[in-house]
């Protein structure tokens, strides 16, 4: 028989001037179990808990019911409390007689009596409730950060400064990502390698960091404190370690295909790097397009190269590693216009490019040296018109989502025409003009002051007539149809979540939302957590944002990952999912109802009758259960329990409120 | 006069910790005032109740049983809540089946902010329970068999 | 390849060339024609401007008549106006039973629009077809420049004629291409001529026509091809106002299967090419010439 | 008012057109062969629509000019159905007598010929309807040259049936008189 010891808090008058102290301690001494009951005047307040820990000795009590405030103010407090004692903190319920009672209530007579019966009800419940213990799993103290653009150089370089091991993975030959490729940055006009190149040299040079790039994640396993991650490293078929990036071989290389950093803007050879300031500044051999690799005729490379780096032999290898924490900061890519709008020509016409072709154009270190030339025939544009949303806030033939970052590089781009090329002009058709930031509608304001002509309207056809690009549209504010006639059309397109997205979220377990970005625990207070415990979310892989607000939210994952892996274990909460193994059938319902792949069916050994036999059943994992208790309301058999909130509990709830 | 003139329903409300629960206790912060009826069970999830649990409580006599959690789509859980749901749309059917009014049986997305929500479920919940008078289905039952066994000892 | 036709009015009067042709070609490739009994005009766009009744109601009686004297035979229609208004009953007489109730009741008979409404296009671009048709060619329209005027009815609305390009249709690009002729990239592929207003607001209707035929030319095409009496008549009609406003020459227009018939063999006199509003022979014999036939068309 | 909100209502609901759809990018307007001709653009109908104002949209010149060609609700990137608005609005213009007077005769002249022969026969079609409309020289300096040709024949072509088809119009129009 269990030994229960109820302590009514007046909470000053909030609780006491409704409810009757004076009626409900006795009462509750009354109750099944009880065998001391008091009150006084705050509970929570140092002499409170003295006095509750003294009878605890004194009566041999061994679990305790307090009536007092909501259970959210004060569960904590108390079962810290009840660690100095001899019972164990989880033989502890909270009547809550202050926020759902006498609050509520201005009923004296009823108040009290709904107080007791609430009290009535925790008793009932506690009576059942059995030691728990928390335990603590190890922290792998080293963080995975996959993607190495400015969210993963960010966060990489963060956690690395705080000291921690960090391993920065990156799919492509070079970390940099999008913002590497871009030319200036708005609204400060500062270079985008200038502020971005320092910071990708830091990561290759930092103790603390190890950088693998052209590498995949291949799968993953494990949670929050160990996760196990397989890392695929593609075949380079050039030897890093003795690599010192001459750059010999780029030189003679016979092979020449699209680049992908200028997209498609010009050629790069098979053997090549990413981009002049790649890091690690060593090529790889592409081999879809390498001679030697496709046919086994050319060899030029290997010919050259002074230190013998060139291994056509090379494999892809696999390696697993252990972390503490993951970031995703794979970012996005932008939507592939040309498979949406015929209407713009569906990519027939050369001279429209996007927001990101013309970064490359302008970018000195791009394949027009900066100059602003249109792709057809190398002029120089006298009007080029930019056109926003596309793609963004267009639910039947792109996104219904506002890419939040094109407005602002709509008008940087206008700046950039307008300041090159004198005498031209640039007319920008919007819909609305979104400028929330720091100097970003003094930018617009600037914009517009330089010449920009804004059109409000979006355009609904363009098509080429002597030598010209015709935009056809509407002018809303003048109610009327415009038609530009433009030399080259910049089509400012929506962001959407990288390539691959898909994959690497169910790998991890995260979930994604409506449009695939990658879903945070709490849209407000916890934007930079995945509700898979130890994975977080840096830029733009949550959703399209610019790179003030990628950085600052790498800042933010980074320091969570921090403040993770400055422990060396960590307490889990001992109030998860247990399983009763003979009850289990090996349904599996539990499985798939499972939010966090806590569940898995394990095969065990087992008897039928005399026979020995094998069967499956659920077993949980006590480092992804987060204790919501789905799979025990759709366990068939019972098997499945929430500990502290057991069926057994629950139900002494239900009867101890229709007595 | 009515047969069930001055009843007050015993309501039980399953609330999940993330949402109701906390919107529960925001009515209390803002000294929302609303009727005595309804008693709160705490849960992790609306995913937890069992409908188990539902059934228990008009077996033993409960006039009414409230589920509330968070909105689907915000669910603390990512998912729970969508399970919550489409067992509660079964278990309307199942209580008609068995002969309790599924007017009884309420359940309600109130979110962490939404107080006044709370206060106005209760108090709409309440009047109805009120208007349908006492879950007799089981108690009458659950009486004859009390007595017969403690031999009219009664409850 | 066996259908029930639906020639509708232009057929019988000021596409005389198109209907020639028409004939001309599907004898040779093997479509059998089988014309609806009695039918009766579409109501183009009067019609359903009139009354929902009416423009649903008038296309479906051919249908139905279709249905009942050839159940196996899927309906064709050279027309994209009356394609569309056919198609359009079709597909309200199946998605919609208001309107499949109505429908019967104004045409008092029965129709289940079990069978599909074809435009010239699909059949042409269908794959036995074009193998009869590069069987057929026997002198080809080398080097003629011809841009493809589908209009607006063979492509839109997409719930209606299930057209997977709306902006760029490519059928009849490449129906074009088996005679050797080239179809250029142009822009205005489905653009609308106007023809529903040349008559009742006739201002503002004609610089659609030569907005079409400008973009054209600056792609260098010599001639238009349509897939449409109607659009075929409105683009050549209404060209008088184009060379004043534009110094633009004009420019030859024929169906796509006037095309085909002169690259199957058909004389000009055949397919009544004297016929036409703009003189469209020259550029035919030009091409003729260039492929090195030197045969007189 | 209230009864003209309840008049819009029931014509954006017959329409399949929920007149908040639209955020007003003027992508139609941009894409429409006739706006230049139109009062009140593509976009302007949609704004009514939004403000209540019912009786601008009826007596626009708009929805007579619109030709149907479905560019608009093509392109449109909330897939508004503006071409079937319209055509709604069409019905309830001519049901308060807004009809324009062009297109009135070039229709009525149409479902005539349509009456007597079954089949529209052009020649007849464009004739009456530059006599009524008072165009009488519109198009006519292609005349000779379809008369020629045998483009045209005086004679107009006629179905066996003609009778039933009159008919079936006239079943159809008192249908159209019933506004569901």
């Amino acid at each position: 028989m269990s030994r229960i010891g109820v302590f009514v808090c007046h909470c000053g008058t909030n609780i006491a001037s409704v409810v009757d102290p004076d009626r409900l301690t006795p009462a509750a001494r009354e109750m099944p179990g009880v065998v001391y009951a008091a009150d006084y005047r705050y509970m929570c307040s140092e002499p409170g808990q003295q006095m509750i820990k003294d009878s605890i000795s004194e009566h041999g009590i061994d679990r305790i019911v307090i009536a007092s405030c909501s259970p959210r103010m004060h569960e904590t407090t108390f079962r810290k409390m009840l660690k100095g004692t001899s019972i164990n903190p989880y033989m502890l319920e909270i009547a809550n007689i202050r926020e759902q009672c006498s609050w509520v209530h201005a009923d004296k007579g009823r108040a009290t009596e709904k107080a007791i019966g609430l009290v009535r009800m925790a008793v009932s419940k506690v009576s059942k409730n059995e030691p728990l213990y928390a335990q603590s799993i190890p922290i792998t103290k080293r963080a995975l950060v996959i993607g190495g653009g400015i969210a993963g150089i960010q966060a990489a370089l963060d956690i690395a400064d705080a000291g921690h091991e960090v391993v920065l993975l990156e799919r492509e030959p070079s970390i940099g990502g999008k913002m590497a490729m871009l030319d200036k940055t708005f609204p400060t006009l500062d270079c985008s390698a200038c502020i971005s190149t320092p910071k990708m040299v830091d990561v290759g040079a930092h103790p603390n960091i190890r950088l693998m790039t052209y590498c995949e994640v291949e799968s993953v396993s494990g949670y929050i404190g160990s996760f196990e991650v397989a890392i695929r490293q593609k075949a380079r078929y050039v030897n890093h370690d003795i690599c010192t990036g001459c750059g010999l071989c780029e030189t003679k290389c016979p092979v020449k295909v699209d680049s992908e950093f200028n997209l498609g803007l010009s050629k790069r050879p098979a053997i090549y790097k990413l981009f002049p300031q790649a890091v690690p500044s060593k090529p790889v051999i592409d081999s879809e397009s390498c001679r030697m690799l496709k046919d086994g005729k050319c060899g030029i490379c290997a010919k050259l190269c002074p230190l013998g780096c060139i291994d056509y032999k090379d494999e892809a290898r696999t390696v697993t590693e252990s972390f503490g924490a993951i970031i995703m900061a794979t970012g996005y890519q932008l939507v592939d216009w040309a498979a949406m709008y015929g209407e713009y020509g569906g990519g027939r016409y050369r001279d429209i490019i996007s927001g990101l072709q013309f970064e490359r154009t302008v970018n000195a270190a791009g394949p027009t040296e900066g100059h602003i030339l249109r792709p057809s025939d190398g002029r120089e544009p006298e009007t080029v018109v930019i056109v926003k949303c596309v793609g963004s806030r267009d639910p039947k033939k792109g996104k219904s989502y506002c890419s939040r970052a094109c407005c602002m590089y709509a008008a940087k781009h206008a700046h950039q025409i307008l300041e090159k090329l004198p005498g031209s002009r640039v007319f920008i058709f919007y819909i609305d003009v979104r400028t929330p930031g720091k100097g970003y509608e003094e930018f617009y304001d600037q914009t517009r002051m330089d010449g920009a002509v804004y059109v409000r309207g979006r355009i609904s056809k363009i098509y080429e007539e002597d030598g010209g690009l015709v935009c056809q549209g509407e002018d809303s504010l003048l109610g009327s149809q415009v038609r530009v006639r433009a030399d080259m059309v910049i089509l400012e397109t929506a962001m959407e979540p990288s390539q691959g997205i898909e994959g690497l979220t169910s790998m991890l377990g995260a979930a994604r939302d409506a449009n695939n970005w990658i879903q945070e625990a709490h849209p407000k207070l916890r934007p930079v957590e995945t509700q898979v415990g130890g994975v977080f979310l840096a830029g733009t892989c949550q959703g399209p944002k610019d790179i003030p607000d990628t950085v600052s939210q790498a800042s933010a994952a980074a320091a969570k990952v921090i403040g993770l892996l400055n422990k060396s274990e960590m307490e889990t909460s001992p109030m998860i999912s247990a399983v009763e193994r003979d009850k289990c059938s090996g349904c599996g319902a539990c499985v798939g109802i499972c939010p966090y792949k806590a569940i898995t069916l394990q095969e065990i050994d087992d008897r039928l009758g005399a026979k020995r036999i094998k069967r499956e059943v659920a077993s949980v994992n006590s480092g992804l259960c987060q204790g919501c208790g789905a799979c025990t309301a759709a366990c068939r058999t019972g098997a499945l329990d929430l500990l502290g909130f057991r069926n057994g509990q629950i139900l002494e709830e239900v009867d101890a409120l229709c007595l | 006069m009515s047969l069930t003139e001055g009843f007050e329903p015993k309501i039980i409300a399953f609330c999940c910790n993330w949402c109701t629960y906390t919107g529960a206790d925001l009515a209390g912060l803002n000294r929302m005032k609303y009727p005595e009826n309804v008693h709160v069970a705490r849960v992790p999830c609306s995913g937890r109740v069992n409908p188990q649990f539902i059934l228990r409580a008009f077996q033993k006599g409960c006039d009414g049983v409230m589920v509330c959690g968070c909105h689907p789509g915000d669910c603390h859980y990512s998912t729970g809540n969508y399970f919550t749901r489409r067992r509660f749309m079964l278990m309307k059917r199942m209580l008609e089946y068995n002969g309790i009014d599924p007017g009884r049986f309420h359940a309600r997305w109130i979110s962490g902010s939404e107080a006044a929500k709370f206060r106005d479920t209760v108090a709409e919940v309440s009047e109805r329970l009120r208007k349908l008078g006492p879950n007799t289905k089981y108690r009458e039952a659950l009486r004859e068999g009390a007595d017969a066994g403690k031999g009219g000892a009664g409850i | 390849m066996r259908y029930s036709y639906f020639p509708g009015c232009s057929m019988e009067s000021t596409a005389k060339s198109y209907r020639l042709a028409t004939e001309y070609v599907m004898g040779r490739i093997g479509v059998e024609l089988v014309e609806i009994e009695d039918w009766n005009c579409c109501g183009a766009t009067s019609a359903h401007t009139l009354s929902a009744a009416m423009g649903l109601a008038l296309p479906a009686r051919p249908l139905a008549m279709a249905e009942l004297r050839e159940p196996g035979l899927d309906i064709v229609t050279g027309c994209a106006s009356c394609y569309a208004r056919l198609r359009l009953s079709m597909h309200k007489a199946r998605s919609d039973k208001a309107a499949k109730y109505l429908i019967e009741n104004v045409i008092a008979m029965p129709y289940e629009a079990k069978r599909e409404v074809y435009s010239f296009l699909d059949v042409l671009s269908g794959e036995e077809a074009a193998a009869a048709i590069k069987a057929k060619v026997t002198r080809r329209l080398t080097g003629l420049k011809a841009a493809c005027y589908y209009g607006c009815l063979n492509v839109r609305p997409a719930e209606v004629t299930g057209a997977p390009d709306r902006e760029n249709p490519m059928a009849m690009d490449r129906i074009v291409g088996l005679t050797g002729a080239e179809a250029v990239d142009w822009a205005f592929k489905t653009e609308c001529c106007g023809a529903a207003h040349q008559n009742d607001a006739a201002s503002v209707s004609r610089p659609l026509v030569w907005r079409i035929l400008k973009n054209a030319q600056a792609n260098g095409a010599e001639a238009v091809v349509t897939a449409c009496p109607m659009c075929s008549l409105n683009l050549e009609m209404r060209q008088g106002g184009y060379r004043k406003h534009t110094g633009l020459p004009s420019m030859p227009v024929f169906s796509v299967l006037e095309l085909l018939a002169v690259a199957m063999g058909a004389s000009a006199r055949q397919i009544a090419l004297e016929a036409h509003h703009v003189p469209a022979a020259k550029a035919l014999a030009a091409a003729l010439r260039r492929s090195g036939g030197g045969v007189a068309i | 008012m209230s009864n003209a909100n309840e008049k819009l209502d029931a014509l954006l609901a017959k329409a399949g057109v929920r007149q908040y759809d639209c955020y007003q990018c003027g992508k139609c307007t941009g894409g429409c062969p006739m706006a230049q001709a139109m009062d009140l653009k593509p976009r302007g109908v949609m704004r009514c629509a939004q403000i209540g104002s019912l009786e601008r949209i009826l007596k626009s010149n708009t929805i007579w000019l619109c030709t149907g060609c479905q560019v608009c609700v093509e392109r449109c990137p909330h897939d508004v159905d503006i071409p079937s608005l319209m055509e709604e609005a069409r019905y309830a213009a001519s049901d308060m007598g807004y009809e324009r007077r062009d297109s009135k005769i070039l229709n009525e002249v149409f479902v005539a010929n349509l009456k007597m022969f079954g089949r529209n026969h052009e020649m007849l079609l464009a004739g009456l309807y530059n006599m009524i409309a008072v165009k009488p020289l519109q198009d006519m300096s292609s005349v000779p040259h379809m008369l020629t040709n045998g483009l045209v024949g005086v004679k107009p072509h006629e179905t066996k049936n003609s009778e039933s088809i009159k008919r079936m119009i006239e079943r159809a129009e008192n249908l159209s008189k019933i506004r569901l």
